[in-house]
């Protein structure tokens, strides 16, 4: 039961400030605000027994994707007037309503009898161990592919930022 | 680590955590916000990941959820150099200078 | 092992051509010189081990084409036909790739030279060991490219390029035949595979109709495709302009190799031409009369290389002549000899060239015998073969194929006569070619630039494989001497035994080929042979009293001075290429011109342009919500999402 | 002592709210007690006095209450926020800069295992089976504390020293995430516990048996505390002083602390990780244990590994009075052409060498 | 009890004395603002404030960092697994780390990483 506390206690802190992310004018308070939701995702990945996503999520996500973030804020220096304001809101909230019903009926409906029971028994001690010998024997492949992934796309990001595009044309 | 936690509440945790990713992409004007609310949308398919690893008993989902860390790395890492082309070549990055596909 | 031969080619192919740093002349010799010999030594492999079982030998490699009940599998056959084909085209090619790094050492860019090089090894290896028409086809296709893409190798000049491209295009239309010829196979046949169509062809002696209508069109068109490749009348156009590469090519791929793809083609199919007596007699015919046109053209050539070339055509016509009579076997013998001392002939026409600082008038050499004496020995053998001397091995393959022309029951001594007149020519120009070179004074241009530079003797990895060749010109002869020569001595023809059971005349159409094994008088063959070896001593007797150390006028000045119009129609080459251009070539340009300006810019350039039109002026009433707003166009997406789990809710 | 109304859950609570205050209290005294060593080594160092005057009443102490009066003294100064700083986050920096050093010194196994009234207590405050990987997830959050202090102050120079700063931090907290993978392979575990007790006699020391990797893990100590001679981002000669330039009282003292604390840390885990930690070479706990008992023998282990760390700080102070100030392209150009590379190399060398006799 | 709840108390603990220790001033200093007091201190000369944009290389760095941050991650599950896959394991990783590194290498390269 306390589990289940600290699950609503860390779900509350991330949608908070997952809202705070799309609502605050400043984007450093909004990176911050990441951080923070990426943290408690990272709490509920321990209550959920997966220790190793919870350190990728602290140590790759919250300390290294959200740092690039903020160094290309710091670098365009955007201040707080740069930042447009919101669009048309009012619609937003119908769609939230409809959409939020609309899931919890369908999570409800879903989970009576079809999802499969819980089989925690077969969930190791051991997580990181688990997790390392997944990744590097079955799913070597997409493995060796990521680390392709992780080499196009550094290419790519120098390319695309390293040179100078044409001046502005329209703006 | 012994108590279950119904996995329905992940389910609506990741529901509203992609919602509110959406949404972020959808009415912000500025390009790097929208960048960060992707990153809330993957995260929310990250905790399903995790959440139903837990329910089937094994560790892919987890495995498929440091392939998505992956990915987002590379899709900020992408996304920011095109932050930085397109600030350079509009001065700005609203959105609502991205306008090539008007019809 | 037989994966190995294809294997190696195209790996040094690939290594010159994307892999290696190209700085490096001696790497990419070595690379490409290691490929074709490894290469060699993998089909000698291959070949004993086919020679020890005496049996034909498939390997499957994977299903390549399947559609509805055409099924096309990548597989490879070694057989005598075969395996003879790999050991010559591993073997000469070796060689010439050897002496090509001595002759290219002066190019920028050799890489590219012996990629190409390589992989046409590797087409050519392709084309010879499928067992079915499209694994053939495809190395058929593949020896044109690397034939296209050698000639023009020195692309800079203009009419290199354009050579290149005639030899392109030339062939294009002898490959038109040969997939038509795949298409009435597969129509009639129900298979590509030649050994299923060989088997059908002797469950087809049980017909009521032993010879369908279809089997004359299918080996004509087959024909075709070789009149194209093998450079007979009236495509032999593109040979001589092929002469615009570099001499390794001429030896390797217009001379040795690549030619004689339509022999082979035929010889791979004789079963059916066999069957077809009335094409044989069209192939005969054919064969005959390049043999002879092509011979007098040669007479008054005086571009070594041009020479040599139309002497290749004449030769091919003796191959296709030896076809026609269904003589395969003499056809193929003379085949194997004539890639000896042609490739011979080339490579030391190449060395002189190579001494002479790439000047190819034979009228400004002359007396190069004694600063090139190795060349000028090998060479010497290299004329005595082909011309036919007794001892050498064009003697015994040229005379076979005549004596089978002469047995042959329809028009038999006119096709023999007809062969013995282009032997007499040959006889002729080939020592006119020698003469002019080896022998009498020096002719050098003095106001060349490089008149300072005498000739000098090639190093000695480019005269070692004239020295080998020059062996094998004299010593594959014995293979293929006649059975009433090899009689004497107590031996029979060891190449035609070799080549028992490839060469077989289908049971329905024996009755037409009885000649082939009838006894015939030994005096009869006596006599045409030692016929043929006086009118050969006279022609080659009349050349040196006419070249040797008198001023460069013989046959041509004496032409010149009686006959002035045949002379200036011998140097014109008949005018053919002149004729295709005036009844061909500008028609066919007029109505292309005429299609385009109505299909091609009125019709259809109007329709597209008028549905065009009309979308863009109806397009603006559908294209109102499309604000280019990112926003926007997420907003419905997402709208949609919702839509669908509201639906789903109930 | 009987304690029979406490559950284990309630006595493991209590026992880390104590421990991590004990902690936090001994760490609070190391600012002082370090500032003091700074002033009077290179004293020593350059045959000069130092601060000696400060003591309690007629008792100089060596000058030891300077620092505490230092201390003071900044609390009671007046705090000053430029008009154009982003306000909250000019007081979250210091806060967000602190925390991770505490997570980090709290994950740090001091020692054995206790035992009070029957519970056995383990002497690290946190610890977890993926220890290593958490440290490095809290070095890595402590990154935003800098570039947040910079950002926040909203000034030139402060700006400049936050990305200076943050962006040697991460440079080199690759280095320092690969040093520590050679151990991981020798040993096959990411407890630093259970690393102590893989080192259980001196040959198994981890400088033993990967000293590459403790050649790059004490640049990177150096490099990720901003400490001389990396200390880039406080350059007074070009930056002022970096990106607390705008900080004062306080604030300023919280940077203070946390980089001594971060320090202090780092020279524990250099000593648990490289030196045995708490054990004592040559001795076996076991033979203490039989000595002493479990307690003493624990804080016998306690007092070890603080001394194996006090070396480091010495060397910390020792190394910022000897070499001279990097470039900044020299120091980026160390980190990743040097470092990274070396790094790379050791744990490929490491792998095939295991593998080799493993096999 | 679980194994990371100490660092939730430590979070809470440390948290709770970082803000009364940033407070202290607060409590216990004079204010006495003053427009100059408030300046951002630019050695004097007038304030300009923060502006100007900063290098891109700071960007090139931290897309560096991600790259090999990544890679050590998964170095670390490997090398925590590296004693059941022996060599297999051993062939996989330096794959991994050769791509990785050729991503290096071109930014080595394209000189991203030259500072002036």
């Amino acid at each position: 039961m306390i589990e289940l506390g600290f699950f609503y206690l860390f779900a509350v802190i991330a949608l908070g400030a997952a809202l705070g992310v799309i609502l605050l004018k400043n984007p450093v308070a909004a990176a911050m605000l990441l951080v923070v939701t990426l943290c408690a995702l990272a709490a509920e990945y321990v209550l959920l027994g997966a220790e190793f996503s919870a350190a990728i999520q602290v140590l790759v996500y919250a300390g290294a994707i959200v740092i690039l973030f903020t160094f290309v804020i710091m670098l365009l220096n955007l201040g707080q007037e740069e930042v447009g304001q919101l669009m048309g809101v009012s619609k937003w909230a119908l769609l939230f309503s409809l959409l939020t019903g609309a899931a919890i009926i369908l999570i409800q409906r879903l989970s009576v009898g079809r999802l499969p029971e819980a089989a925690l028994s077969t969930l190791g001690s051991d997580n990181v161990y688990e997790v390392g010998m997944a990744l590097f024997t079955r799913y070597l492949w997409p493995f060796e592919l990521a680390s392709l992934l992780i080499l196009l796309a550094v290419i790519a990001s120098i390319v695309i930022a390293k040179k100078p595009t044409l001046p502005a044309r329209d703006a | 680590m012994s108590s279950i936690i119904p996995i329905e509440h992940s389910l609506i945790l990741a529901f509203l955590l992609f919602f509110i990713g959406a949404a972020g992409v959808l009415i912000r004007r500025n390009l790097i916000t929208v960048l960060m609310s992707i990153e809330l949308m993957l995260n929310s398919a990250n905790l399903l990941f995790v959440a139903a690893s837990r329910q089937v008993g094994n560790v892919d989902g987890q495995v498929m959820m440091s392939f998505v860390v992956v990915i987002a790395a590379c899709e900020a890492a992408i996304g920011l150099a095109m932050v930085i082309a397109i600030f350079r070549r509009y001065g700005n990055i609203k959105t609502e200078f991205l306008r090539a596909l008007r019809g | 092992m037989i994966w190995m031969v294809l294997a190696f080619p195209l790996l040094g192919a690939l290594l010159n051509g994307f892999l290696l740093p190209r700085r490096s002349k001696f790497l990419s010799h070595g690379v490409a010189v290691a490929a074709v010999g490894s290469a060699f030594l993998c089909a000698c492999s291959v070949f004993l081990d086919f020679f020890a079982a005496r049996r034909p030998q498939l390997h499957f490699g994977f299903e390549w084409l399947r559609a509805g009940k055409f099924v096309a599998p990548f597989e490879l056959a070694v057989d005598q036909l075969s395996g003879l084909m790999i050991l010559i085209i591993t073997g000469i090619g070796t060689l010439i790739h050897i002496y090509a790094g001595g002759y290219m050492k002066e190019e920028e860019t050799t890489y590219r030279f012996f990629a190409y090089l390589n992989l046409f090894i590797f087409m050519m290896l392709l084309l010879v060991l499928g067992n079915n028409l499209l694994v053939m086809f495809v190395g058929w296709e593949g020896v044109g490219l690397c034939s296209y893409l050698l000639i023009g190798y020195w692309f800079q000049e203009e009419a290199n390029a354009k050579a290149g491209m005639k030899a392109f295009l030339v062939n294009r239309i002898g490959d038109i035949g040969f997939l038509i010829g795949i298409f009435l196979t597969f129509r009639h046949f129900g298979t590509v595979s030649f050994t299923e169509l060989s088997s059908w062809i002797n469950l087809m002696t049980t017909l009521p109709d032993p010879y369908p209508k279809a089997i004359f069109w299918i080996t004509l068109s087959f024909f075709i495709g070789a009149c194209g490749k093998s450079a007979q009348l009236p495509l032999y156009v593109w040979l001589p302009d092929a002469m615009a590469g570099p001499t390794p090519v001429s030896a390797l791929i217009h001379a040795a190799t690549m030619v004689t793809a339509g022999i082979f083609m035929m010889t791979r199919m004789s079963f059916f031409y066999y069957a077809a007596p009335d094409t044989m007699l069209i192939v005969a015919f054919v064969g005959a009369f390049t043999a002879l046109f092509a011979a007098t053209i040669a007479l008054v050539q005086t571009d070594i290389k041009k020479v040599l070339a139309y002497s290749t055509v004449s030769q091919l016509g003796y191959m296709v002549l030896a076809c026609g009579v269904g003589a395969f076997d003499a056809g193929v013998f003379h085949l194997l000899t004539h890639a000896c001392f042609k490739a011979l002939l080339f490579l030391g026409a190449g060395s002189v060239i190579f001494a002479m600082h790439h000047e190819q008038d034979m009228r400004r050499m002359g007396g190069l015998r004694k600063h090139l004496p190795i060349t000028h020995a090998v060479m010497l053998i290299g004329v005595l073969a082909i011309i036919g001397v007794p001892g050498f091995s064009g003697f015994f393959s040229k005379d076979e194929i005549l004596w089978k022309a002469f047995i042959f029951p329809t028009y038999g001594p006119i096709l023999w006569g007809v062969g013995f007149l282009a032997a007499g020519c040959t006889a002729f120009y080939m020592v006119r070619l020698l003469c002019l070179t080896f022998y009498g004074p020096s002719y050098q241009d003095p106001h060349a630039h490089h008149h300072h530079h005498e000739p000098h003797e090639t190093p000695w990895y480019m005269w070692a494989p004239l020295v080998i060749l020059a062996f094998l010109s004299v010593a594959v002869g014995y293979l293929g001497v006649p059975d009433f020569l090899a009689h004497l001595v107590g031996g029979r023809n060891l190449f035609a035994s070799y080549l028992e059971g490839l060469v077989y005349i289908p049971t329905s159409a024996r009755s037409a080929w009885t000649h082939l094994h009838a006894e015939h008088a030994h005096s009869l063959e006596w006599g045409l042979m030692l016929t043929s070896v006086a009118w050969v001593t006279l022609a080659a007797g009349t050349a040196v009293f006419c070249y040797v150390n008198r001023p460069v006028r013989g046959i041509a000045g004496f032409l010149g001075a009686h006959f002035p119009r045949v002379h200036q129609l011998l140097l014109d080459k008949y005018r053919v290429d002149e004729c295709y251009q005036q009844k061909i070539v500008t028609p066919l340009a007029e109505i292309s011109t005429f299609l385009w300006q109505l299909f091609d810019v009125r019709i259809l350039n109007g329709c597209v342009n008028w549905v065009g039109y009309l979308l863009m002026g109806t397009s603006g009433i559908a294209s109102f919500r499309m604000t280019g707003s990112l926003h926007r166009y997420g907003f419905w997406v997402l709208a949609g999402t919702v839509g669908i789990l509201v639906f789903s809710c109930f | 002592m009987e304690l029979p109304v406490l559950d284990e859950t309630a006595v493991q609570i209590i026992a880390t709210v104590v421990k991590f205050l004990v902690v936090l209290v001994a760490v609070l005294h190391i600012p002082p007690v370090m500032i003091w060593v700074e002033r009077r080594a290179p004293a020593l160092m350059q045959r000069r006095r130092g601060p000696n005057r400060v003591g309690f009443f007629r008792w100089r102490l060596w000058g030891l209450l300077q620092t505490l009066a230092d201390a003071v003294k900044l609390i009671f100064k007046e705090e000053s926020v430029p008009g154009s700083a982003y306000r909250g986050f000019f007081h979250l920096a210091p806060l967000i800069g602190l925390i991770p050093t505490l997570l980090f010194v709290s994950s740090i196994p001091f020692g054995p295992g206790i035992e009070i009234g029957g519970w056995k207590i383990s002497l690290s405050v946190i610890e977890l089976d993926i220890g290593a990987l958490f440290i490095l997830a809290v070095t890595g959050i402590g990154v935003y504390g800098v570039t947040l202090a910079g950002w926040a102050s909203n000034g030139k120079f402060s700006l400049l020293g936050s990305l200076r700063a943050s962006a040697q931090m991460i440079s080199y907290e690759i280095p320092l995430g690969l040093s520590l993978i050679p151990l991981v392979l020798i040993y096959g575990s990411l407890n630093l516990q259970q690393l102590i007790y893989a080192q259980s006699v001196v040959w198994k020391w981890g400088i033993f048996l990967s000293p590459i990797s403790f050649f790059i893990f004490l640049i990177c100590m150096f490099a990720e505390t901003n400490r001389a001679p990396f200390d880039l981002s406080e350059g007074e000669s070009e930056l002022v002083a970096g990106f607390h330039t705008e900080y004062g009282s306080a604030k300023f003292a919280l940077f203070f602390l946390s980089e001594y604390v971060a320090m202090f840390a780092l020279s524990c885990l250099c000593s648990v990780l490289f030196f045995g930690g708490w054990q004592i070479p040559f001795v076996s706990h076991a033979l203490l244990v039989s000595l002493l008992g479990v307690n003493l023998a624990a804080l016998v282990g306690v007092a070890t590994l603080l001394l194996k760390a006090a070396f480091f700080m010495w060397l910390y102070v020792w190394v910022r009075w000897t070499l001279p100030r990097f470039r900044y392209d020299q120091l980026m150009n160390l980190g990743w052409k040097f470092l990274l590379p070396l790094g790379l190399a050791n744990i490929c060398v490491t792998a095939l060498v295991l593998a080799v006799m493993g096999a | 009890m679980h194994p990371y709840l100490p660092v939730l108390i430590v979070l809470a603990v440390a948290l709770v004395i970082g803000l009364v220790m940033s407070f202290l001033s607060a409590f216990f200093g004079p204010k006495v603002p003053s427009a100059v007091k408030q300046e951002v201190f630019e050695c004097g000369v007038p304030e300009l404030g923060s502006r100007e944009r900063m290098s891109v290389r700071f960007y090139l760095t931290a897309i560096l960092f991600i790259l090999f941050d990544i890679e050590t991650v998964f170095l670390y599950l490997w090398a925590r697994t590296f004693k059941s896959l022996g060599w297999f394991g051993i062939v996989e990783i330096f794959v991994f780390v050769a791509i990785l590194v050729a991503g290096y290498v071109y930014v080595l390269k394209r000189k991203a990483l030259e500072w002036e």
